[in-house]
């Protein structure tokens, strides 16, 4: 169980700093490839949780397809005016503000509730085969909310390749 | 088929003596009919090849010396100088080939008739000659060429250093690069040319090498040693 | 910003504008090192993607002032300077230059020298041929077809090295006839070679010709039309390639070409494929050519009665023949001494590369290789 | 602790032993490369070459490593391993034989083939931070080419798994054994697909566009040199292995040998007649390499030669003696024999299109997969699952009923090559394309 927990507090380091310099890099493409070691490293803990399927999907669909396609974009972009240019620094006061009362709102309700906060413990029988769990779920049970997220993402799609067609005519 | 003495003929001219020889563009036999048309061989233009031949008044035969650049005169110079007049120089034949002297600053007139009228089509090169000891130093020569009538025209004009000539360039676009050649080499100067830079030395280089009076070792230091950080690059 | 020269007719090369880029356009330098420039060409592309929108060739990088040279230089001593201009059909060069010579000095070289040219410049085609076959397949991509060409190529080299002594740069020729008389196995390697040859190029075209992949990369690649390619001096089998049925062999013969029979092969469309097609059928004509007149070689001298020393009266001639490349011109003014006063070489890659700007609009990175493989541009000639 | 240690040891010989192979296999490639274009190839560094890896990977690590000026160090030296990096994790579901897997993951496949799509990161950051514009061109080939290709090659994949019902690696041969016959029969376009769409994925030609020496010089890898350049290319190499790998598993039954209900045994013994096959393949290689070695030249090449003779003897013995172990320990050996030969003649066929086909253009290579690829493989997983349909419903005979669905693709694969795969554009859309990019030339 030793060895459970180093590779848990490793995977939430990693997220978390990546995420942190994630948003402090000034290089965009410096910020990406954070956000991909963010991205791992929460797939590093899906893992754990013996979620490989939604572990894998993570790695594909995140780490895999989304960001690349992002990382193509940004390497597109010129970094060099984006690193000179002049950012929100004003602001500083006011989300340093907003952070401090999400924070206080996060505590009072760990405090308030710490009684009752317990984690259940985990079904056993869920590392078998959940690959065909989630297809099962999706498939019988969330069907018609699974067809509208396609429609969604297929009229998503006509209308990039519309938009892409009308630039080359 | 008969073999032929010359090595090569540059009609409009033919050796005396020949008449018996089918020409080789006229379509013997075993020879694909020259020259064309575009795209198409058609059997007047191999017709038509053959006629400029016999307007050719005879010439000293081939293997004695060569003669001496003598007049000439036949239907396409008359053409010329009914339209160009006093543009149209001396026209000369040397070695069987026809050279016509005009005026630089009517080249581009000139181009156009022989490209249009005369269906010289092809220009085949653009290039001068240097004869420091004359006023008019340059000579300029436009070799030209006719895919219809298979025929070789060579135009020269002389200019004067810092005279500008007209680009042929809008007549055939193919002269950008041997006229920025020119310029180049020679450092003479193409009017109407699109984009008269240095073609093969470097932009900043300075003198003209093909100048008689650039000598053979002569280099421009300068730039030898701001470019490749070396003093000489003898 | 070519719109000024589209008014004239054609968007002649005018230097690509580097300073204001559009959205998505960089500007990419191909060379003057650069795998596939076959030298040192250097190339400016405006591309928006991958797709040119402006070109610009940069040459200059191999000027050797080879025109200069020769005004230094007596007749012959200039001759095996030629050979380094199309330094892969050195013989091609060494033949249009001593023709030129002889016909300033109005001599004429005799029947058996200019039929032994005739086939040491066709084998030279040939050579040339299959050196650009190697190469333009390998800038397509295809890493086999070059170690089959010069699988061949190597052949006609050792014929060129036992005539001469000499692969590349032969200087096979004099001017007024030959240098050598012929080695004694001469026709029989020769011979041996043609009739090898066939079947190889079957084998090549095996390879390429109808490979889906090697069609879909040269058919509509490079288009030129046969009015631009005039307009632009192109010829040789460029221009062959877009229907103009133009070969100086047999519009203006030379050395010994009017006694053969052959064909001028020619297509319609004048796209890379269409030069790749002509280029062969040419190495099938002139290996026809190659065997007709191994066959019959006259017997005599070599040499014609020229003098020791050339002094050809003043004068000035200008002779081209058909080189691998298309016609290879030279213009010699003599001012009746021993050095040639002036020597103009019309290259013919000088005046095919021009073209490459026309053929390279809207095309693809990947398809400006093909394209400058397609024209067969050797720089040694392109700079002098 | 004892659970990790054989999963540990297992990581330890592919990272130790990977880079060796991907050496032997360049070696291998240029001999075959040579031999088909007459002439010879490596001939120099022991006999035919044989240690000519070994001094290569000496002279790429005793290279300077150049990093451009302008480049951005940290990802410059961060990409290379990222490939690396994800080309090996990929390896940890993969099988090589029943017993020697690192982890069977119940989702191994997805898991390969998510994990060998990370390597794209080592090539297009790569390629940007060369801080080249050739390098920039080839990442930005590289993302596209990879992205399109990975739909059609999980296209394939999913024809497969309709039929296995797992995405276990292990399972999918099992389910292969148990149906009597490798995939690559049932849906044999499953496998074409698939072929085309490695091919691609791993950039070897004819689609090595991010590589194209003779456009883009050496595409993201233009600014590399020594180790990190050699870091890309054992990169290349293991994903080249990586997808053989997921080939044979998927269609060519993984470990399983061929004509796996043949179970005639020697009389009198459990040994089965064709289990033999590879012991004898590998003395009469032994015997060839013996015959060869007294033709050395040298003598040390003559001792290589025979070294490698007593090596095959070696391999023979234990192929040999593997059959009268356990069960465990026959299956481990000979299962690990037929998959790493099946793997090297799906290379073999890699290397063999690599020197007959020119690359494909930009356009070319997108338009084969989104117009021909994609669709086919639609087409291909709808037809295997109206068969498995068939087949549960009805009771079809399970190979009949893939019968309509192969003829039915082989007809959408022809219509889609006679009218939809025009591959050279045709001239007005060349026209209408350079309309389009060239300001004024409309005009």
């Amino acid at each position: 169980m030793m060895l459970a927990k180093l590779l848990f507090y490793f995977f939430a380091l990693l997220a978390v700093g990546s995420a942190v310099l994630m948003v402090t890099r000034r290089n965009i493409v410096h910020a990406a490839v954070f956000l991909v070691t963010t991205l791992l490293a929460t797939a590093g803990i899906f893992l754990q949780l013996e979620a490989e399927f939604l572990f894998v999907v993570q790695l594909l669909v995140y780490a895999g397809g989304i960001m690349v396609l992002f990382v193509f974009v940004i390497m597109l972009v010129n970094l060099d005016i984006e690193m000179r240019a002049v950012r929100f620094n004003k602001q500083w006061t006011v989300a340093g503000a907003l952070a401090f009362v999400l924070a206080m709102q996060v505590l009072t309700a760990l405090w308030v509730g710490r009684k009752t906060f317990h984690l259940p413990a985990a079904p056993a029988a869920l590392a078998e085969r959940n690959t065909e769990t989630v297809a099962d779920a999706l498939f019988s049970h969330f069907v018609l909310a699974f067809e509208v997220a396609s429609i969604l993402l297929l009229v998503a799609m006509i209308g990039a390749v519309v938009m892409g067609k009308r630039r080359a005519e | 088929m008969v073999k032929r003495g010359g090595n090569d003929e540059d009609p409009p001219e033919k050796r005396p003596g020949d008449e018996s020889v089918p020409d080789a563009s006229s379509g013997a036999s075993n020879v694909l009919q020259f020259p064309t048309s575009l795209k198409k061989v058609e059997p007047e233009a191999a017709a038509e090849a053959a006629k400029p031949a016999r307007r050719v008044p005879g010439s000293a035969p081939a293997r004695e010396a060569p003669p001496a650049p003598a007049p000439f005169d036949n239907e396409l110079v008359q053409r010329l100088r009914a339209r160009f007049g006093d543009a149209i120089g001396e026209v000369t034949i040397d070695r069987k080939q026809v050279i016509v002297i005009v005026d630089a600053s009517h080249v581009r007139e000139i181009a156009l008739a022989c490209r249009d009228d005369e269906k010289f089509e092809m220009l085949v090169d653009v290039t001068a000659v240097d004869w420091p000891r004359r006023e008019r130093r340059f000579d300029i020569v436009w070799n030209l060429y006719s895919l219809t009538k298979n025929e070789r025209l060579r135009l020269k004009a002389h200019v004067t250093v810092g005279a500008t000539v007209p680009s042929v360039t809008s007549v055939w676009v193919g002269a950008n690069w041997p006229e920025r050649e020119c310029f180049d080499l020679f450092g003479i100067v193409f009017e109407g040319h699109p984009d008269l830079r240095r073609i093969l030395l470097p932009e900043e280089w300075q003198g003209h090498p093909l100048r008689k009076d650039y000598d053979i070792l002569k280099q421009d230091t300068e730039w030898v040693r701001e470019h490749l950080g070396i003093e000489s690059g003898q | 910003m070519s719109a000024g020269n589209e008014a004239a007719g054609f968007g002649t090369a005018r230097g690509v504008d580097t300073t204001v880029l559009g959205e998505n356009e960089i500007i990419l330098n191909m060379g003057p090192q650069h795998p596939s420039t076959h030298g040192v060409l250097r190339i400016k592309l405006r591309l928006d993607g991958e797709r040119v929108v402006d070109s610009e060739c940069i040459i200059g990088y191999l000027h050797r002032g080879v025109e200069k040279i020769a005004e230094h230089r007596s007749y012959p001593q200039f001759a095996p300077y030629v050979d380094r201009m199309d330094y892969v059909a050195a013989v091609s060069n060494g033949l249009g230059y001593c023709e030129a010579v002889e016909k300033l000095l109005g001599a004429e070289a005799p029947p058996r020298a200019r039929v032994v040219r005739t086939i040491l410049a066709e084998l030279q085609r040939i050579a040339s041929h299959l050196l650009w076959l190697g190469t333009h397949a390998l800038d397509i991509g295809a890493l086999t077809p070059i170690f089959y060409s010069m699988r061949e190529r190597e052949e006609i080299l050792k014929i060129f090295e036992k005539y001469c002594g000499a692969r590349l740069t032969t200087h096979a020729f004099r001017i007024g006839g030959l240098q050598y008389e012929t080695y004694d196995t001469f026709e029989y390697d020769v011979k041996r070679f043609c009739e090898a040859l066939a079947a190889r190029i079957d084998e090549y075209e095996t390879l390429l010709t109808e490979n889906r992949i090697w069609v879909g990369r040269t058919k509509g690649v490079g288009v030129l039309s046969a009015d631009d390619a005039i307009a632009l001096g192109v010829t040789g089998p460029v221009l062959r390639a877009s229907g103009v049925q133009w070969d100086l062999r047999k519009a203006q013969p030379y050395a010994a070409y009017e006694q053969y029979q052959f064909e001028v092969p020619t297509r319609e469309n004048g796209d890379a494929y269409d030069r790749y097609l002509v280029r062969i059928a040419e190495m099938r004509q002139s290996r026809l050519i190659v065997l007709q007149a191994v066959e019959q070689i006259p017997e005599g001298p070599i040499m014609a009665r020229i003098g020791k020393v050339l002094k050809p009266p003043p004068g000035e001639v200008y002779h081209s023949i058909e080189g691998p490349k298309g016609e290879l011109g030279y213009y010699i003014v003599s001012d009746g001494t021993i050095q040639p006063y002036r020597v103009r070489v019309r290259p013919p890659s000088f005046f095919n590369l021009q073209a490459f700007h026309r053929m390279a609009r809207g095309a693809m990175v990947a398809d400006v290789v093909a394209i400058i493989g397609s024209i067969d541009i050797v720089l040694g000639e392109v700079d002098r | 602790m004892r659970t990790l240690l054989i999963p540990v040891l297992c990581a330890v010989v592919i990272v130790a032993l990977l880079p060796l192979i991907a050496g032997y296999i360049v070696l291998v490639e240029r001999k075959v490369m040579a031999h088909m274009q007459a002439r010879l190839g490596p001939m120099r560094v022991g006999p035919h070459g044989l240690l000519q890896p070994i001094a290569d990977a000496l002279k790429l690590m005793l290279k300077e490593d150049v990093i451009p000026t302008n480049a951005d160090r940290l990802i410059f030296w961060f990409a290379p391993v990222a490939s690396v990096a994800a080309a090996l994790v990929a390896y940890s579901a993969m099988p090589i034989g029943p017993a020697f897997q690192i982890a069977d993951l119940n989702v191994g496949l997805l898991f390969i083939v998510a994990v060998s799509s990370l390597g794209i990161y080592g090539v297009v950051l790569g390629g940007w931070a060369s801080n080249s514009h050739y390098s920039l061109l080839g990442a930005m080939r590289s993302a596209a080419q990879l992205v399109s290709y990975e739909v059609a090659a999980g296209l394939a994949l999913v024809s497969v798994l309709l039929l296995a019902g797992s995405l276990s690696m292990k399972e999918i041969v099992q389910a292969q054994l148990d149906q009597g016959v490798w995939f690559v029969f049932y849906v044999p376009f499953g496998f074409f697909i698939y072929l085309v769409a490695s091919i691609a994925e791993t950039n070897r030609a004819p689609f090595d566009l991010p590589e194209a020496d003779s456009e883009i010089v050496a595409g993201y890898m233009t600014e590399y040199s020594g180790f990190r350049w050699a870091l890309y290319f054992l990169a290349e190499y293991a994903n080249v292995i990586v997808v053989a790998g997921v080939a044979t598993t998927l269609f060519f039954g993984g470990w399983l040998r061929p004509l796996t209900r043949y179970h005639d045994h020697f009389p009198g013994t459990h040994v089965e007649l064709l289990d033999v096959v590879p012991a004898f393949a590998m003395i009469a290689l032994a015997l060839y390499c013996f015959r060869l070695a007294p033709r050395q030249p040298l003598r040390v090449q003559k001792r290589v030669m025979a070294a490698a003779g007593v090596k095959c003897v070696l391999f023979a013995g234990i192929l040999f003696a593997a059959l009268f172990g356990s069960d465990a320990v026959r299956e481990g050996v000979h299962g690990a024999f037929w998959f790493l030969a099946k793997v090297g003649a799906y290379i073999y066929c890699f290397m063999w299109f690599r020197f007959t086909f020119p690359r494909y253009r930009f356009d070319q290579l997108m338009r084969l997969s989104w117009q021909f690829l994609i669709p086919l493989g639609l087409v291909n997983v709808i037809g295997v699952a109206v068969a498995i349909v068939l087949r549960e419903r009805w009771d079809w005979n399970p190979f009949f009923s893939l019968v309509p669905t192969t003829i039915v693709t082989l007809g959408f694969a022809a219509w889609l090559t006679a009218d939809k795969l025009e591959l050279s554009g045709t001239d007005e859309d060349i026209a209408a394309e350079s309309a389009a990019v060239l300001p004024g030339s409309g005009e």
